[in-house]
Formats: C-alpha cells, structure tokens, sequence
C-alpha cells in the first residue's frame, strides 16, 4: 500500500516538502514506516527520532498497524504558546 | 470553546465570555511574542499548525479541563501565521466558583497545550535567519533551558 | 501600580499596561460577585475600605511580589462602593518573562491581598438584610468554607 | 493621652460610630487599649477578640506602646478580593 506522509516545520524543510508518499507492505506497523522514511531522506533522520507519528490526528504508538485510509503525519516536537 | 486564528487575538472578548455570576474567579493566561530568547534577538514568529490535530488535541484539552475542575467556562484560542514582538500567540480564560481552582486549571490548560498539540514556531532573527524550534524533552540533546516556557 | 476605585475596573486596559516585549507571559485574576455564597443569594455587595492602610498594604505586595519574581509589570486594583453580581470587584495582572513565575507571582498577590488589605465586604440578601464578612481563621469559630474563596 | 480609635465594617455598626475616643494613661500599651474598648462597648468583644489593630497603617502588636499622635484603628478579618 502507499502511505501519504505529512510533515511539518523543520520536517517539512529537510525534506524538501510537505508531504511524501511511501510504500509499505499490508500490516505494516509505525515502526516499519519509521524505518523507511529514515531510509528513504536520511536528512529527516535525526529529528525523525525525536518525532511522534500521529494516526487520524491521534498520537501512534510503535506497534501500531497502518491501515491504506489512515491520515499519517510526523509530528516533531511541539513548539506552540 | 476553542479555535485558531489567522487573526489578532481579542483577549478581553474571550474574558466576558467565560465570566459568569456563578463564577467569583477568571484566570486569563496571555503567551506574547518575546524579544529574548535567551541570547538572540527576535523580530518576528511564524506559527504553522497541524490544524485538524490540534483543533482535537485542544477539544481534549478543554473536556479534561472540565473533567478535573468545577468550570464555568473554559476558551482556548491560539494564533497561526506572523506575529511581531508583543503579539498574543495564545489565550487561556478559564471561570470557576473559586480561585484556587481558576488557576490550576488555567496552569493545566496552557501546560498541556504547550506539550501535545502540534504548533510550531519559527524564530525570526534580525539577519533574516529563521529557525524552527523543536527542543528535546530529553537531556541529551541540546537546547537552551530558556526555551522551555514561552 | 496599585489603586483603589469606586469605578468599574477596566481589566482590558490593565492587562494592556502590564505587557512588554521582555515578558513572554501575562497572567490576570479577576474576582467578581458571585450570586451564591453557599446557600446564601447575594443581590449586590458594599465594599468598604480603610484606604491609607489599604493602599500601603498593597504597595508592600507590589514591592513583596517584584523582589520575589522578575517581574516586568504588576498591577493590584480593588472596587469600593456597591457591586452588582457579576461586577469585576479585584484584578491582579502580572507580566514575567515566563508562564511559570507569572502564574506564581499574580497568586501570591490575590492570596496576600485577600490576607492583608484592610477591605470589607458587605453581602446583601433579597431580603434588604446584608451582613458585613468577617470569617474567623481560626477553627473554632463557624464560618462557612464556601466563604473562604473569593 | 486621647486615643481616638477608628471602627470599620461591622465593627463601626456594633459600635454605632466609625470612630471613638478613649482616655488612656500615658506609655499604655496595644493591650491596654483592646482591655479599655471591651470594657466601654461590651457590644463590640466578641468581633474585637478576633481582630488586629493597626497602628498609623501598620499591624502592632499587644506590646506596642502607643503615642497620642498615633493614628489607630480597629481592623475586623478582612473580606476584600
């Protein structure tokens, strides 16, 4: 399946974009998309280990499985207020 | 109630809204647009948001601030887009029958704010410079202790 | 800055007063009337004041409250004369360079004014009767805990 | 020495004034002063039993000697805020 990712702030500039597009395979975890996005920009890396992955806007933990309608964003530390 | 807006912040509006004669105490918090952070100079933020996120991280917000705390009313509005030095980035106005409990949900309602719904700020230097800021939570990695609180 | 008033408190422009580029926070407690203290209903109240003493306590607070947190701006206004329910009787404003420190500082001052400033309210019923609040510290004598905030 | 001592609040109702004089030996104290207002007005010992002096705008305390300049005043527990 195809994952289209989002990305914010600092995310989005080393990557060059606000949003990209991954494959993974059926039931692929956060974790499993966690290592190809690392693989795929190694730029984002660093603050990519310092991000969460939010689902349908809600945080994601590692184990979580990833389903072709989910809304997938990586949320690097919030800085609002 | 809650929203985000491209536009001033209207502080003393949110305020009458959440007064109330059962209430005998309002706590507004008011996050501005420092000039300082630690050593370098700001001239100007920009405030981006995950706005379907952070429109249900605030929902929360305000239902957990209801749950601990006999409220009134509760509003949280925070801006997006520019913002110069002394702008209002952020608005907390918490009523409750008394004051203790006022200001802890106020406390509660910005800490929890600060920490889990997805905004960001860009620092603006005057050499033109802009820099996102995403300080750790953990030790380990670099980040001035100034930035910690607004 | 401190005053005392028999007008209505413009908290607006208080906070206004209090915010600078330096203060990444404002923080502002308004007390107003409650229409309920306990089972008790209150139709309007008569604040009355010994007002050189008043107005030197509250200096001492504004001095206590600037030695104990990097304050930018404190301002301490208290209402005299008749309220009406859901008039704004006190307004503490204080700007700090973070959240922390101005929740702590404007806290302490409302705890300390309430504490401290010779300032009396008298609570009328809907009934004509009104009786002057002077709730005991001290446990042995009754006094209604409802009473004891704001 | 005249002491004239302000009232306020409930205070000035029990005593029906919002000031009263009171002869006082020279160099009485703080305490001396409360035994003499409970002794005039019975009415008011209750509510003065429970509160401060002030002494020109400042708490004193029982030792404190007073002087016939002093400004004095009765302060009942106070309900601002």
């Amino acid at each position: 399946m195809v994952i289209r990712v989002k990305l914010f702030a600092a995310m989005s500039e080393l990557a060059g974009s606000d949003c990209v597009e991954i494959e993974l395979p059926d039931g692929a975890s956060v974790a499993e998309l966690r290592r190809q996005l690392a693989g795929q920009w190694p730029l984002i890396r660093s603050l990519l280990s310092r991000s969460a992955i939010a689902i349908n806007h809600d945080f994601a933990d590692h184990e979580r499985i990833l389903q072709s309608t989910d809304e997938v964003a990586v949320i690097p530390p919030v800085s609002g207020g | 109630m809650f929203h985000l807006t491209r536009e001033a912040i209207d502080y003393a509006t949110l305020t009458e809204a959440v007064r109330s004669p059962r209430c005998g105490a309002v706590v507004l918090f008011l996050g501005t647009v420092r000039d300082l952070t630690g050593e370098q100079v700001t001239v100007f933020l920009d405030y981006e948001a995950y706005a379907p996120m952070a429109e249900k991280k605030l929902a929360e917000i305000e239902a957990e601030v209801r749950r601990r705390w006999p409220v009134g009313e509760v509003a949280l509005v925070h801006r997006l887009g520019r913002l110069a030095v002394g702008e209002v980035s952020v608005a907390v106005a918490v009523s409750c029958p008394h004051r203790r409990e006022a200001f802890a949900a106020c406390q509660f309602a910005i800490d929890t704010l600060k920490q889990l719904v997805p905004i960001w700020k860009r620092e603006n230097a005057p050499d033109g410079r802009g820099e996102w800021v995403h300080q750790s939570v953990s030790a380990d990695v670099a980040c001035s202790p100034a930035q910690e609180q607004p």
